[in-house]
């Protein structure tokens, strides 16, 4: 039985991988489709001006609550 | 804890005394055994009295030992076990949403002749409406993808890669598993419950109470608590792996700011990751769908109200009764047994090498690459999310305080989410 | 209210030209009478017509008589029960969450022809999936649980034996049904009816429904609603009896300020009440369990997310349901009965006896103790939570303007709750 | 649009590649067609990769196509409508909160092998429990009730009239859908099909879904996306069709300001609704009655805690809901055939038809009256809340931008739900 | 089967005014017994005046939402 | 029968007394072990400090809230 487990490991391990490479170059193929403005599309003219003022105080808040978590778990 | 302990004594020797030595032992308890037939006359008064006295707790737990220890002094002992968990999840803040739910479902189903668990139920019907059929672990699914921000893993999407690697820790520990089948007297589990063990190195909690519901129900209640509480010692796991295999130049390696990601790649996401899950893998629909869609409803910036509700009434809702049904699969016959210990061994081997494996895909994509890697971040892709990426920035930030991981870990993080999903999918297309 | 009588009699004229009179007397009504055996082809217009005034409610009403009263008019006079329960609600603001949703539950499962109450209507779904199986009294009850503060209780715990005193309200009921059944002709209870009825006196209405859904379904919707409707009138019912009992000096009584209770006591709370109940009354695990497993989520403080559900969008929803569904049990067959009459009358027996034995328990422990009990807070005791405190804090300060006794009379008034639990519970023992 | 073609096609093709063509065509796909018999013994790893090729979405696709094109190339074509529904939901914000997850429930119940539909699967349950029962249906219109608003109507009750004119729409579109029987080779609707259809024209979701899922399940999802699309297509088809029926000068009657409305009024509105529908139509008391409970839930003031969940999270979970099942309705066998066409040319004749209908009866009103009406908001009364009042006050302030008539063509805008519930409680009454 | 659809519309338009026409009279005549506060009705004494200084602001509420959505409506 | 119910009330009545006084006993032992911060269990070392402070407001709140609810009723 622990061949059939090691079957399942090389076949998952592909699937899994074979999965996310797609996903990977999928995501990569919409990046460059979609990340500009200004390309026509008129679905949110002003996203990615929008996005880019976003994410930095996500990335602010984000690493302010984790300072705040390890502050406290220090105290306790 | 050592007053808890106390407390029971004390409760236990006062009710002792009130209630008697049952002189009935070696009886099967049915439940509620006062009833007589005609309940229009009841027993004698002394009849009565000792009718009450054999419907206590106390008899049930002495009574049930006789025909078999399980559904006596085990179910005393499973109660404890609940008992324990809250204290994990109270004191120590374990994956509390979690284990409070499931302590909770533990120790009501395990109560002798409450009838909570058995058909009729209240439990029971929780578990076979939600549980059973997948409902509620796709539910949180779809709720965790609407608490899921993508953006970490679009801006840079290499680290989907490293959630790919982590999963290497599924598939050895059920070869671990099947090991422990072979060698060790007393455990045996069939390929399907090896592979509803190694699912805990997903750790991803309803992904394996997805898989295990359908493929080793048996299993359900010890794999489930094994996932949320190595989930919870993340912090505690990782760190000495993650050291073991860096340099302190990796680890202070710093990466470049993540670029702003657009709106509209975010909405395109899980609509590609829902089109890749339905060309490749239909049978991890179920799990990526509802991830996605609840992903979906967050990004697309229409449907807010939904949104909102599926990530705070809707999750909340659906986390007690999912921890109560999964609670109800900790009985003592069930769990109680040396393939409970063997899960646990196997749980925390599988995050040592899930976590290793992320690690040595960061510094092998190091190789191959010019923009490197951190390969702290490596070990986010476990999931455990936010735990991991936590983790991750820590170790990071200990070697050199100005270096912020915490976005760059997300990435493989979230990744690691769709990679133990898929994992799941493929184990149900070659069982079911 | 004379109003819409008025409004009533204009519509009904109106429409009765409208529908002119049936003739077809006699026969029974089955539903949806218009339709033909092929739905390709319709009956002719005059034959049409005549079909569609015989499918009106109004024709309902009047036909339905033909088989049995209770059909047509009966009908009819519970549609106005369920008007009258929707102006003691809303105009008088008698528990109105419970009344309106009960009221409207009852006016839609007595419309004729309609079905929303038969096999394949949607109050019948509630009925069967949430009261019949006891599922939603217990949501409520985790809700209350998670709404219930026993502070008060755990700084002054002899309130608790107060508590205890007003559940002999229960069980002389209990006897007073039986003797109605003895002495008047047309009253029918067996011992689970009168167990059943005597539960009123818990002035609990989670329990109420809990405990006759399990042993009277048939009596449910009369005492859900005589233990409502005695619960708004707890401002009237217990004061003259607390006046009858009591002193003037013993309604001077000052109580010493509560001291602070640690959040580590009220963690332990519902964890202590949990194990007596397994240990001593199994039978009660699934009243106390829930009940203590919302005060733990409440409490613990690390699953406020899970507790503010419950104490919102879930016990929200599930009223809704709760109410329709117990609605659904004041169809004119079951509640249009001298029986109806003496649940009546035996509820407002019961509160009385559970406000006076409260009161008579205090001044009982005043003869025992140093320090005294102001004996108005006893007949918080009868549970009926926060308004039976209302009532104490009322009366005292009557008589001393300066004394405050709510949050004294909150003690009894919690434990009440948990006295009815332990009531029902045995009495579920006994039964079932 | 075309940037997602082009993804499309780019994935198709990397994944042809990856899965290679089957070599058994011919032969009906099982689900999970990896299995062995014996689960503890895996096929040998050629046989399992073929396996796993088989077991693959796009295998499943055209393996389907070999037993009938619905099962293969039909579900393909019915993700890619899945995907458009989307598209109209997110990028043209056509009713989001129901396309995007009608659109949800089409995708997932459409891809092969998964299972998501057939027994066992999440999305087969939630339209087993809400859909066939008339539940979620029931639900929303009880959220639409907390959240209408019935003021504008009772400050001028004439405007009722209004939106019964429109209710035309749905009766004449019924007789055309039984024309297309007649002369369409291809379409063969049923009388009961046609009045599901004609229902479209109420302009109403919930009485539309809860109509055809009584009367003719297989038309469910045509019938619903047709009456979701063209409610968000309002503001162009309307528009023309007012210009076309109304001079300038009607366009420019100025309505005297609305007066108040007690709170009174406003709670016996609810009870007056009810009264009539239990009086003369109980086949639409569900209807009628679920959505009055919620209004007075909204009006009556005493329970805002339940109707803030009413319209809140209750609104939301069960929309989330409602949309999958709905969307598990769009299989390719059902959708994909000419009878949809003739749904969707049919949905929009009905919409056409009820906006004259009403702007001819304000103007046939106005020949009796002496307060002249704008016949603008006759086109309320077709429904589409709030979106075909916004219309009317939209081309009444291009003629006089001081024209203000939104509140006006609330009146026929809720009336117009109220008589589109009627007529469905009509049509049941004849066929159930 | 047409006839049988012509049936139908003449008895469901009936039957939809026949309700309304009800309705609008029953509104009506709730309207004249619920309208005027001061009837002795003690229900909320005070809600008329309080209905009207509500009404108001709704309708400003709803023509601004109204405005403000063709105002974007218009800039797309 | 009405025998019976005299039996159910003395069963009951004890049940429920018995349930109660140890409850209460336990409760006390309770309060006892984890009345008092510094014991050296350290869940929560300011915890009675915390709820001494909260207990107040809430006795506040409460009897404000009673106030006011029987200045309404006393209107009405
Ligand atoms: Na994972
Ligand atoms: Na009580
Ligand atoms: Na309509």
């Amino acid at each position: 039985m622990i061949l059939e487990g090691a079957k399942l490991m090389v076949i998952g391990m592909a699937i899994v991988y074979v999965f996310l490479l797609v996903l990977m170059l999928s995501v990569m193929l919409s990046a460059k489709l979609f990340k500009d403005s200004g390309t026509g599309v008129p679905l949110d003219a002003g996203a990615s001006k929008k996005s880019r003022r976003n994410v930095l105080p996500v990335i602010a808040t984000a690493v302010a609550a984790y300072r705040a978590k390890r502050a406290s778990d220090d105290r306790s | 804890m050592k007053r808890l302990v106390l407390i029971f004594a004390v409760l236990a020797f006062s009710l002792g005394i009130l209630t008697g030595t049952p002189d009935s032992f070696g009886e099967t308890v049915d439940q509620g055994a006062i009833t007589t037939e005609k309940t229009e006359e009841l027993a004698s008064l002394p009849v009565l009295l000792k009718n009450i006295a054999t419907s206590t707790g106390i008899y049930g737990f002495i009574a049930g030992n006789a025909s078999s220890w399980v559904y006596g002094f085990g179910m005393f002992l499973m109660i404890i076990v609940g008992f324990l968990l809250l204290y994990l999840g109270i004191a120590k803040k374990f994956e509390p949403l979690l284990l409070v739910t499931i302590a909770f479902g533990c120790i009501l189903s395990n109560i002798p002749l409450a009838g909570i668990n058995d058909p009729g139920g209240i439990i029971y019907y929780v578990y076979d409406i939600g549980i059973k059929t997948g409902v509620f672990p796709l539910l949180i699914f779809m709720g965790v993808g609407a608490l899921t921000d993508f953006g970490p893993l679009l801006a840079n999407p290499k680290t989907i890669l490293l959630g790919g690697a982590a999963q290497f820790g599924i598939f050895s520990t059920m070869i671990g598993a099947l090991l422990l089948t072979q060698y060790v007297p007393g455990i045996d589990f069939s390929l399907k419950d090896a592979a509803s063990i190694g699912i805990i190195g997903g750790a991803d909690g309803p992904t394996a109470i997805y898989l295990s519901s359908q493929l080793s129900p048996r299993l359900l209640g010890a794999i489930s608590v094994a996932a949320y509480s190595y989930m919870a010692l993340v912090p505690i796991i990782q760190p000495p792996i993650m050291r073991a295999l860096t340099s302190s130049e990796e680890r202070k390696i710093r990466m470049k700011q993540l670029r702003p990601v657009a709106k509209r790649e975010k909405i395109m996401f899980p609509l590609i990751a829902l089109t890749l899950c339905f060309l490749l893998l239909p049978s991890a629909a179920p799990l990526i769908g509802f991830f996605m869609f609840g992903n979906l409803m967050r990004e697309c910036g229409v449907v807010d109200r939904l949104s909102d509700t599926t990530k705070n009434a809707l999750i909340n809702i659906v986390t007690i009764f999912l921890g109560l049904g999964v609670g109800s699969r900790l009985s003592a016959y069930e769990f109680l047994s040396i393939e409970t210990l063997g899960i646990l061994v196997l749980g925390i081997v599988a995050f040592s090498i899930g976590t290793a494996s992320g690690v040595l895909m960061a510094k092998l994509m190091n190789v191959f690459s010019e923009t490197k890697i951190n390969p702290l971040i490596g070990s986010a892709g476990v999931s455990a999310v936010p735990m991991a990426a936590r983790v991750s920035q820590d170790m990071g930030s200990k070697e050199d305080p100005q270096n912020v991981l915490l976005m760059h870990a997300m990435g493989p993080n979230v990744a690691g989410v769709v990679g133990s999903a898929v994992a799941a999918g493929m184990l149900l297309a070659v069982f079911q």
